[in-house]
């Protein structure tokens, strides 16, 4: 277990743990609306709140974020509203995007939080690019950009990692190695440990138990300080495990038998609660405390969100453009 | 639909063991779609390749493959995702022949789903059919039900030239006819004339097609359905005939509407048959935005939009 | 053209310290056309970037410098070397406006030289417009001389959308124009009527708009020539204006004709200005094949061919 | 020096050698052509000859090579018929592609020499599904693939090194490390080595100097014996140095002032001829002998090639498919 100390820390993860019940508790409550119909799609997070959260903690609010669709937790621990979440899920008219994209590819500019796409690893070119801003407008940021390990095989992780390191980036590449790429097994997807490809571009590379959220707290923390310090950039591999499957789409059972039951040893809410009592910070009724509060908070807020009418079908042709195009406007026309 | 392309895969890997699946969770998974299901026990792992995450290193591997007498197989798990690989496709796979006088080729069939239908916001309805056809070198097919869908492969398998393999992903398992247990062939390069009609000529493909059928029934329209099921070449002839018998000609597909097929279809016909026009030749498309999550039902040509054209076209004059 | 677009960078990086450069060897080097001659020395290392050899990444790393306030100008080399940044410029930067609700956008500039007329061969002289202006989201412009090459770049760079900018690589050196000293613009999305006549619209853009030029002079034929100088969003009202006054219509592009820019030009006269139409659309255009290194002269449209359509259009009926 | 002692090998040796002669007096025969106005462009080899044929003599006949625009030496090690080459660059109406390509693009199929494409290192993904089909039917060729250090910062490299290794097959990556991607050093592509590069693949990787035949020979050997024993791929980093411009378009004055004049030292001809003069292979007078023959003999074969008529323009728009389609047939009617 990695060392905290300070009354700040200390504070920082209570807050911590109490956005990966936030987390833990919206996901499940989102899954469950998928099975009754109530939402479309969704890529689960259930075993990643330890690592996101840890290193968001690691991060100030000026720090820019390129994640992908699997970091409900890390929104949430960066302080963005349920309500953000939610609608984006739903799609509906208080979506920031109109109900444009799929469930799980939110964002938000407010929270600097790059708006999520589907195509894996393509935002981390733009996590460098926009370190690069940083760098060249000589601002203290720093950008940490998320990708599973799957991504790791995709032309745009070697481009960006490459390109990261030769121009010194203050990026921190956080690969959320949950062990799976849908089906495939990350034996199978590369030979080699992921943090040791940091070697190949000449960066450091961390290994982090992603299940504990003060290990990724500080390996982030480790790297935010090198990126800070003008040094450049860091790859780190925080091994975790995907405890529900790839999306609501997906039967893991066809591919996998291993498991990791939520409030097992391994489930990172369970480590998070261990740290805390240890810590003396909490104790089992504050846990439980926090959580049915929480199961109604959430509950309350997917209720009030779901009664928020839909976009006006006009805004899906809106925006694709700083003015809308002659072709677009006769086509909307023709179609509404 | 998703049988159909399982058994017309199946038999064509019983045949020809030069034949090799490969994709994304192809393997034990059966594709996200399960079009590849129980074909990796059948076959083993030799021949049905879970492959790592990288679309521009599968379709290029593929290629060497296929360079190298095998038969490859890629499925690209979804067509938004293929542009990675737009490389190895325009410049190897589309110019291999070409380069090298002939001496090597590149046979390999690129299986991906394409178009919307299934709530998948704009990652995940593409229909990026003219990025292929405006590229020399390639075959682009797409069916519009399960019997094309396996006569089209198995003209696919048949073919020295790559491939390009487009299946409409809403039509999975939403179309049902009778697929013929035999590895029966329908011809790639040529259309079909899904239906007969003398009022007008509504030139379609893929997933519109059972659209444009719906609305033509439907409204007791006496309208030629012309369905392309090759992309690249056209038909030209089915197309010219049609319009030769109309004059009256609606395009419909899902793709955006600038350089859309459409766009060809239409050139074709005003350098050839202008004569013969008694309309103005009309287009109904996606519109020329991404493709939205929610209001998917409003991007998608549909009865409303064709009858609207058909309207406008018979009124013509 | 080369000084002239080597200006417009320079002008606008000493304007706004935002503009920055980057591309394979357009440092040091100058690039390999010689572009970006000086601009190093004049701006330093970190607003002129010799990047490793990588499209994908340098075209990502330019989109996250344009969603984070800079005026990233990206160059590629050749166009032919693009597509594996396809899926950048498709998934990414033509979306992201659209996808974040307008909160993030992307306003990077790709500078690439394209088409043939340098002895390139298949990968040195490819025409690839179409698979750019059918994405919505991009603007696409190409400038036909000096003049207008600095007037829309400079445009370029007041606007707030992704933009390709296609620079035909034959007139780099070819063309001589005066070219004012000041930042004028020539406005995106409006073509020029670059020769006015009635008898005939001859509609092209880029390189072969001063072959069209000096084919209609020498040939003394009365023609309206439009250089459309955007080809995303195209200048329809200009487009239909030359139809409505000449009736006859003949499209010229390097491209290959199947789904080129004519297929789109041709279906929105055949959409529009049905009535209007005396003879036949015609396409002159580069064959349905890749680029031959040899035989380029026999790729690209020339006086010879063009005065076939010519002839054959002003004979019909 | 590496050490070769079996007469076999000496053999070899000389043969490699009367090949770096000739690729060598080739190569100054067409820049000097260029020059002249009768060949429109090239890639010129001189300073990798040693890498190239020391890494043709580790191959058989029936190996596969997915090389690049530089590898003139590697064909003519390969026994490819200087003519084949030089009609290439002709683009004459005996060059197998028929003038289609530019210079410095030919390729065999008799000679298992695929032939070679302009965008940078997408051969490589070629070179593992070629290896796929080996390994599959059993054979027990190996393909040799090359690039140059440039490359390796492109998506096909990752997809290539990462497929090559998850499948275990048999490729050898010969990098031709000459220091230099047109104006770009090598330090600017990338901040590490870039036989290090194969750690983060799972696979060896092998420095070697590559302007000494019989260390890259040694290299490859060993590389290509474990590749025949199912052990799977390596990455050969051969550190050479480009001694011409990039391309006779290009003016390397403009970007670097260190050279490796002819005859001087670190010229792989020169460390060559040491190596035979120390094996009691040759001597000078037969070495200078040799050199004089070439010429001859390049400039008869040059003369010949180049007498021979262009290509039928008809034929610039053929094998584009299997058949020709109808839009090409109508368009070709109209060009011609
Ligand atoms: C370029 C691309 N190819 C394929 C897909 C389809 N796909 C979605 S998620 C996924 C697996 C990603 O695995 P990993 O990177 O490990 O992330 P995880 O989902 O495990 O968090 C795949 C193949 C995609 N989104 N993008
Ligand atoms: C994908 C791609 N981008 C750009 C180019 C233009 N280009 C041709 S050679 C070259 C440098 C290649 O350097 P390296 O890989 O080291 O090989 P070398 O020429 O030094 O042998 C570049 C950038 C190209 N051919 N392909
Ligand atoms: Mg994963
Ligand atoms: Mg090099």
């Amino acid at each position: 277990m990695a060392e905290i100390t300070s009354q700040e820390e200390k504070q920082k993860l209570v807050k911590a743990y109490t956005a990966m019940v936030l987390s833990r508790t919206l996901d499940k409550k989102i899954v469950n609306a998928q099975r009754q119909g109530r939402v479309g799609f969704y890529t689960p997070t259930m075993g990643q709140e330890a690592l996101q959260i840890g290193a968001a903690m690691a991060l100030d609010e000026q720090d820019l974020i390129y994640g992908y669709y699997r970091d409900v937790p890390l929104m949430i621990s960066r302080g963005v509203p349920m309500d953000l979440i939610i609608n984006q899920i739903m799609g509906n008219s208080a979506d920031i995007a109109k109900g444009r994209q799929m469930p799980s590819h939110y964002g938000s500019r407010k929270h600097n939080f790059m708006s999520v796409q589907s195509p894996v690893a393509t935002n981390l070119p733009l996590a460098v690019g926009a370190a690069y801003s940083l760098k060249y407008r000589k601002k203290k940021g720093v950008v940490l950009t998320t990708f599973g390990e799957g991504s790791t095989s995709t032309p745009d992780f070697h481009a960006a990692m490459n390109l990261a390191s030769v121009y010194e980036l203050p990026v921190i590449f956080l690969c959320e190695n949950n062990g799976w790429a849908i089906s495939l097994p990350v034996e199978k997807q590369t030979r080699v440990d992921i943090w040791s490809k940091a070697a190949a571009y000449g960066m450091p590379g961390i290994r982090a138990n992603g299940n504990d959220i003060l290990e990724t707290y500080e390996a982030v923390k480790a790297a935010v300080k090198r990126a800070r310090e003008g040094k450049g950039p860091t790859l780190i591999d925080a091994i975790s495990f995907r405890m529900g499957p790839h999306s609501t789409s997906d039967d893991p059972t066809k591919y996998r038998s291993e498991s990791v039951p939520e409030g097992s040893e391994k489930d990172p809410l369970t480590i998070a609660e261990g740290t805390l009592k240890a810590l003396k910070l909490m104790d089992d009724k504050m846990i439980e405390n926090i959580k049915q509060k929480t199961i109604k908070i959430v509950d309350d807020k997917f209720d009030e969100c779901e009664k928020i009418p839909p976009p006006d079908p006009i805004t899906a042709f809106e925006q694709v453009y700083s003015e809308q195009t002659w072709m677009l406007k006769e086509e909307v026309g023709d179609i509404l | 639909m998703v049988q159909a392309i399982n058994q017309a895969l199946s038999q064509n890997m019983e045949k020809d063991d030069s034949v090799i699946l490969l994709g994304e969770d192809v393997g034990v998974d059966g594709g996200v779609f399960r079009v590849t299901d129980g074909l990796l026990s059948k076959f083993g792992p030799e021949r049905v390749l879970d492959t790592p995450l990288v679309e521009l290193g599968i379709v290029g591997m593929g290629i060497g493959m296929a360079v190298n007498g095998l038969r490859p197989v890629v499925e690209i798990q979804f067509q938004d995702f293929i542009y990675t690989a737009m490389d190895q496709i325009i410049n190897q796979a589309a110019k291999i022949r070409y380069r090298s006088g002939g001496e090597y080729i590149a046979p390999i069939i690129i299986r991906t789903p394409y178009g919307g239908g299934i709530r998948g916001g704009l990652y995940h309805s593409q229909s990026g059919e003219s990025y292929f056809v405006h590229t020399a070198g390639l075959i682009v097919a797409t069916p519009s039900g399960p019997y094309d869908a396996k006569g089209l492969l198995n003209s696919a398998f048949k073919a020295s030239d790559p491939i390009i393999f487009l299946e409409p992903k809403r039509l999975y398992r939403s179309i049902k006819e009778e697929v013929p247990e035999d590895m029966y062939t329908v011809p790639l390069g040529k259309a079909k004339l899904a239906n007969s009609g003398d009022d007008l000529s509504i030139i379609t493909y893929g997933s519109m097609v059972s659209t444009v059928l719906d609305t033509v029934k439907k409204n007791k329209i006496n309208a030629d359905v012309l369905d392309l099921r090759t992309l690249l070449p056209l038909d030209v002839e089915a197309i010219l005939a049609t319009v030769e018998k109309t004059g009256r000609v609606i395009i419909v597909h899902e793709a955006p509407r600038t350089l859309g097929m459409g766009a060809e279809i239409s050139a074709l016909i005003a350098e050839r048959r202008i004569d013969y026009l008694q309309a103005p030749i009309l287009r109904v498309t996606g519109p020329d935005s991404p493709f939205p999550y929610k209001m998917e039902d409003y991007y998608i040509p549909n009865e409303k939009r064709i009858m609207k054209a058909v309207a406008k076209i018979l009124e013509y004059r």
